[in-house]
């Protein structure tokens, strides 16, 4: 869109292409991650975040080191985004020793707290708290940090959501509340379990800003967490940003699943790819070329490979490894 | 005999008892196609993901006479409801005297070896078991499963379903039609006059591979399984123990105040029983952690036929020792 | 207030009387039961209504006996405005086998499923799911009944609350939610605990309509929620009312508990007292004299006395009767 | 030496490790008056009536390096947050390979006595314990109280205090200043030959006033209390059982899957603890009922010294039959 466009010409090429080079990396990362879990090298599920990725890159490209994010069960996109180390994802998928979780947790609970990645995690709703609490105790550090939940539309219904909406808003405590709205839940369909269209809405009822964005356009994500992580680091609380977007793939990569979805549907969205769109700004700008295009590609998948080729070279956990980790020292 | 699976069988069971009883319906946050196609979205709700609200409603809906099934899916996900459960559904029917029932039927799978890690491998039946007021059961059959199902839609209380999901496309023998299974009553799946192992669910079955492995060397395993936790079968256990002397007990849960530390009480608090008793109970059960991921661990974890053959051999060798 | 005079008089005298006899009625019962827990005649704990029962008044005059309500810890109110039997009341707060709960109950507890009065609940938020479901067994019955859920300030910033405003507003269920908000939540104050002042607020990200009312104006309340009970017999769905109150006395009947209330925010509420108000309001229509007036109290506390002396007569429970109704049949 | 309240001894806990620790805050519904007090608005939050987020919030703080401690006040409060502390709490060390630690400190009271009906008169700590990764303690003195959170406070990861809604009144000698008691150390309450009683909290002050009463008769009893319920200190219940050869287990909860079948569980699987024993087991609990409200109705669920008494003639009766 031109006003899209005019936003992007206000970020420098620079940062639009590591953006680009983000979300062509949570791409094919998970396009690996789905062939390697098919072959069998990757186990248990695997919930993939293609056609989301302008999502978490837009917002994690806002934040800085020192901030703190919580990710859900379709957690590749908000690692990478936050600058997850690449080889030990891949190790972790692989149930290996050098994995981030040592084989314990796998796709559903890769976490990285040194760079600020709370962790995915298995429930609905279940990160949203975990991470209000991490933006209390930003508040309280008192360094100007803020904290980030992602969700999606079905994490949007339950208590805990609600309940954070205002303490946050009560304590002023810096947050951003990111839904990631793909307009469905599973097999279900948003439109069949919300009452209203745009969960943004129920930011009134906490008297905080509720923002809808285009989800696919990393531009306006990138915008609009700007803009509410300004309000955070100077005290003004928290902000409610929805993202309008959609999951290209069935709800998880096991094979042979029902997806309720219609291809009409999914077909529309595919047309609205958040990669394509960004590149055909960068084209516009004069700021990317076929070449360069072709090298990002290249260089993504080489390291790729290199993550895989670690991932393989790694041992499996010893047997005796299930007993530790349980408590702490 | 027609042959179903687990996961069949309890779809039958549920339909059957839908097609008998329209005050029947049945909410879950995706509805399941089968249901959905044959009774509609009135009777068969996909809902937002909110397992307490779902949890509480049926209370609501079943004390002015409606019989609802909740379905919870994989139990991790009950725990946002677990006030709804444990201070609600468990005790209003106590709490308020008596003066309604509720009859309300929850389904949840249980149980690991899907590699789903911690927070999707649990089986924490025996936290249930707890609390007053719930019954609850665990099939290990098909058969089993739907007789078990279609006593608990018929029965006045809050009941859960909890089901093995390791044993969901296994395939057993189960009649066409109407038939119930009581609950309280345990059912022997293998005599034996050596050892009694109290197994649940998947361990049934690894238990009588092992006791298939031990006849080859003459020792004789009868597998107790009681089916329903709450009303427990005590007096089948006692019996059999009574008659081995010998006590293992087989859990895909870990054992620390669990469904197996329950069956050693029964045992060895019963004087009769005690008596009987030639050596020391032993719990074959996963260990006391999360579940973990990598397969390697996840193996490491769990209980399986070698543990409980190791099991069953140490008690009798221990019972040795103390005679010798 | 002039507006509600002019309400007032759209209600026939008759009923305006019957809601004052019911208001004196919660407060007479409470004033009795809080003394005989004095006297440990009553055990446990006792949470006392007076100064809200213009709520329950106000909502329960504007249900029919096949609706539906549910209650909290503090319950007596609601029990008496649905139409509950003080002598069985009485017996459950003395632990008597005649009491509606065979003495099994007690204060927080009491429940006249015959009356649609699905009981009071001691976890705060937790009767809001299930009477939501009575709100569902309503629709699904299709006889055009309703269901009320009362809760205060404090429950509503708990998960179920948020959990089933959704879910009611998606499914059109025929539910009143009613806040009774009295600016306190035990000893927290709700401006401390709520982003915004008004509870009804919430009501925007559901697409209800949520309605803010002086819940010490019985007539005003009636009329919001005849309006609202309106809208779900015909469908229209379910509606927030907001009823701003006070509790006159400390959070619960114990004595020598701390109450942080500072005493002239007390007295002003207790000059806006709901009977006193109504009263004004039928001698100003020439309805109410001091007989009348007097006549009505001494036969509420006759009752009261032969409530007091059934539940007295009363046997306790046997010591085997606990084991009894764990199960139904 | 000095006497406090079990209550007291608490907050003396709570505000000396808050001294020391500037990274220690405090979050409940209502903000404790002493230590807001002392410590101020920031410190010690009074919280929107949200039990579940607040113990998530709480594990999103210990990460990044405070020390949260999250008053649920009644245990019936928590089930609001079960989720939390099943699924995230529990199992966010392990799950994420120990990558950073997580200590928070969850206090609940627990019990009943006080005529306040099944849902704020519960003993849930079996619900607890069943699940790995969390430490929880049930101290029964004043002393054990304050020495038992302290080391709590420092632990690095989730604990749980169990504090006994009946003991909160009651006076003991607790030292002035710092002092820490290890967990999984049992402590003998008093020491006896003829048979070990297993208690908790308020059945060890029970079990010793039934067992001044026997002593009248010559009967020796040795009461074990635990202290900490995870970890368990098995050892030392199991020296006990060994010298006497018999056991009776006391606890206020009901005994299904519970604290009490544990104990027996941990005593009879163990061969050399089975050799010692010389009749079955017996556990003194609540009935497994929902908490009625009156007060007759209310004592009769309850466990006392009485029940004590008369269990502790069963098993030494039991014995002697055996023997006959
Ligand atoms: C409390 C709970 N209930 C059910 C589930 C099963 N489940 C896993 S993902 C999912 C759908 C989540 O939808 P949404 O929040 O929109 O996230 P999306 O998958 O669309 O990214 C469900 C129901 C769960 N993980 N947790
Ligand atoms: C889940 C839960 N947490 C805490 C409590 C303890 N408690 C009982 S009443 C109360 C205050 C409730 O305030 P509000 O909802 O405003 O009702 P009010 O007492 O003002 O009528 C609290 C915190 C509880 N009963 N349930
Ligand atoms: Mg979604
Ligand atoms: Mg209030």
């Amino acid at each position: 869109s031109l006003s899209t466009q005019t936003l992007a010409t206000n970020l420098p090429p620079d940062q639009q292409r590591a953006m680009l080079r983000r979300m062509l990396t949570i791409r094919r990362f998970e396009e690996r991650a789905s062939d390697d879990y098919v072959a069998g090298k990757i186990y248990g599920v695997v919930h993939c975040y293609i056609g989301e990725e302008a999502v978490a890159t837009g917002v994690c490209s806002a934040l800085g080191p020192g901030d703190r994010i919580i990710s859900t069960h379709r957690g590749h996109g908000h690692c990478i985004a936050k600058g997850a180390d690449l080889n030990r994802m891949m190790a972790e998928l692989y149930g290996r020793q050098t994995g981030y979780c040592k084989g314990k947790g796998g796709s559903m609970h890769i976490a990285d707290f040194g760079i600020g990645m709370l962790g995915a995690n298995g429930i609905v709703a279940g990160g949203i708290a975990i991470v209000t609490g991490a933006g209390l105790a930003a508040q309280m550090e008192g360094k100007g940090g803020v904290a980030v939940s992602f969700f999606g539309d079905g994490a949007s219904n339950a208590g805990p959501f609600h309940e954070c909406l205002n303490i946050a808003a009560t304590w002023k405590l810096p947050m951003l509340y990111v839904c990631e709205n793909n307009m469905w839940a599973a097999n279900t369909a948003a439109a069949q379990t919300h009452a209203l269209g745009d969960v943004a809405m129920r930011a009134a009822g906490y008297g905080i800003p509720g923002v809808v964005v285009d989800g696919n356009d990393v531009v306006a994500v990138h915008q609009a967490a700007s803009h509410a992580v300004d309000r955070a680091r100077s005290g003004g609380g928290p902000t409610l940003i929805e993202c309008k977007t959609y999951r290209w793939r069935a709800h998880t990569e096991r094979r042979g699943q029902p997806d309720p979805r219609n291809q009409s549907e999914i077909d529309a969205w595919v047309r609205k790819d958040p990669i394509a769109l960004l590149e055909h700004q960068l084209r516009q700008q004069g700021e990317l070329d076929d070449a360069a295009l072709k090298a990002m590609e290249s260089d993504i998948l080489g390291i790729l490979e290199a993550a895989v080729a670690f991932a393989e070279a790694s041992p499996f956990p010893t047997p005796e490894q299930a007993s530790d980790d349980v408590f702490a020292a | 005999m027609r042959e179903l699976t687990y996961n069949e069988a309890a779809l039958e069971a549920i339909a059957e008892e839908m097609r008998r009883d329209p005050k029947i319906f049945y909410m879950s946050t995706d509805a399941l196609p089968p249901l959905l196609k044959e009774f509609g979205a009135e009777r068969v709700r996909a809902t937002p993901i909110t397992e307490a609200a779902l949890t509480g409603m049926s209370i609501g809906a079943a004390g002015p006479g409606f019989r609802p099934i909740v379905d919870w899916r994989q139990v991790t996900f009950c725990f946002v409801a677990m006030d709804q459960i444990v201070n609600q559904a468990a005790k209003i029917h106590y709490m308020f005297g008596g003066q309604v029932s509720f009859p309300i039927l929850y389904r949840a799978s249980v149980g690991g070896g899907g590699q789903v890690a911690a927070q999707h491998s649990q089986s924490p039946y025996s936290m249930f078991m707890n609390v007053a007021g719930l019954k609850m059961f665990l099939p290990s059959t098909p058969y089993d499963m739907k007789g078990l199902l279609k006593t608990a839609i018929r029965d006045n209380n809050p009941v859960i379903s909890f089901e093995s999901s390791r044993l969901m496309g296994r395939k057993g023998e189960v009649p066409e039609g109407d038939y119930t299974i009581p609950f309280g009553k345990a059912d022997i799946k293998r005599e034996g006059s050596d050892v009694t192992v109290v197994a649940l669910a998947w361990l049934v079955h690894e238990a009588l591979a092992a006791a298939e492995e031990l006849a080859k060397e003459g020792i004789s395993v009868e597998i107790v399984d009681p089916r329903t936790l709450v009303p427990l079968d005590a007096d089948a256990i006692r019996r059999s123990v009574q008659k081995t002397g010998r006590l293992v007990i087989a859990d895909e849960a870990g054992p620390t105040a669990g469904f197996s530390a329950e069956i050693a009480a029964i045992a060895t608090e019963d004087a009769a029983t005690f008596a009987c008793l030639k050596g020391p109970v032993k719990r074959i059960c996963a260990l006391q952690v999360p579940i973990p991921y990598s397969p390697i661990l996840e193996r490491a974890v769990f209980p399986d036929r070698n543990r409980i053959i190791a099991g069953i051999r140490e008690v009798l060798s221990g019972a040795k020792a103390a005679a010798a």
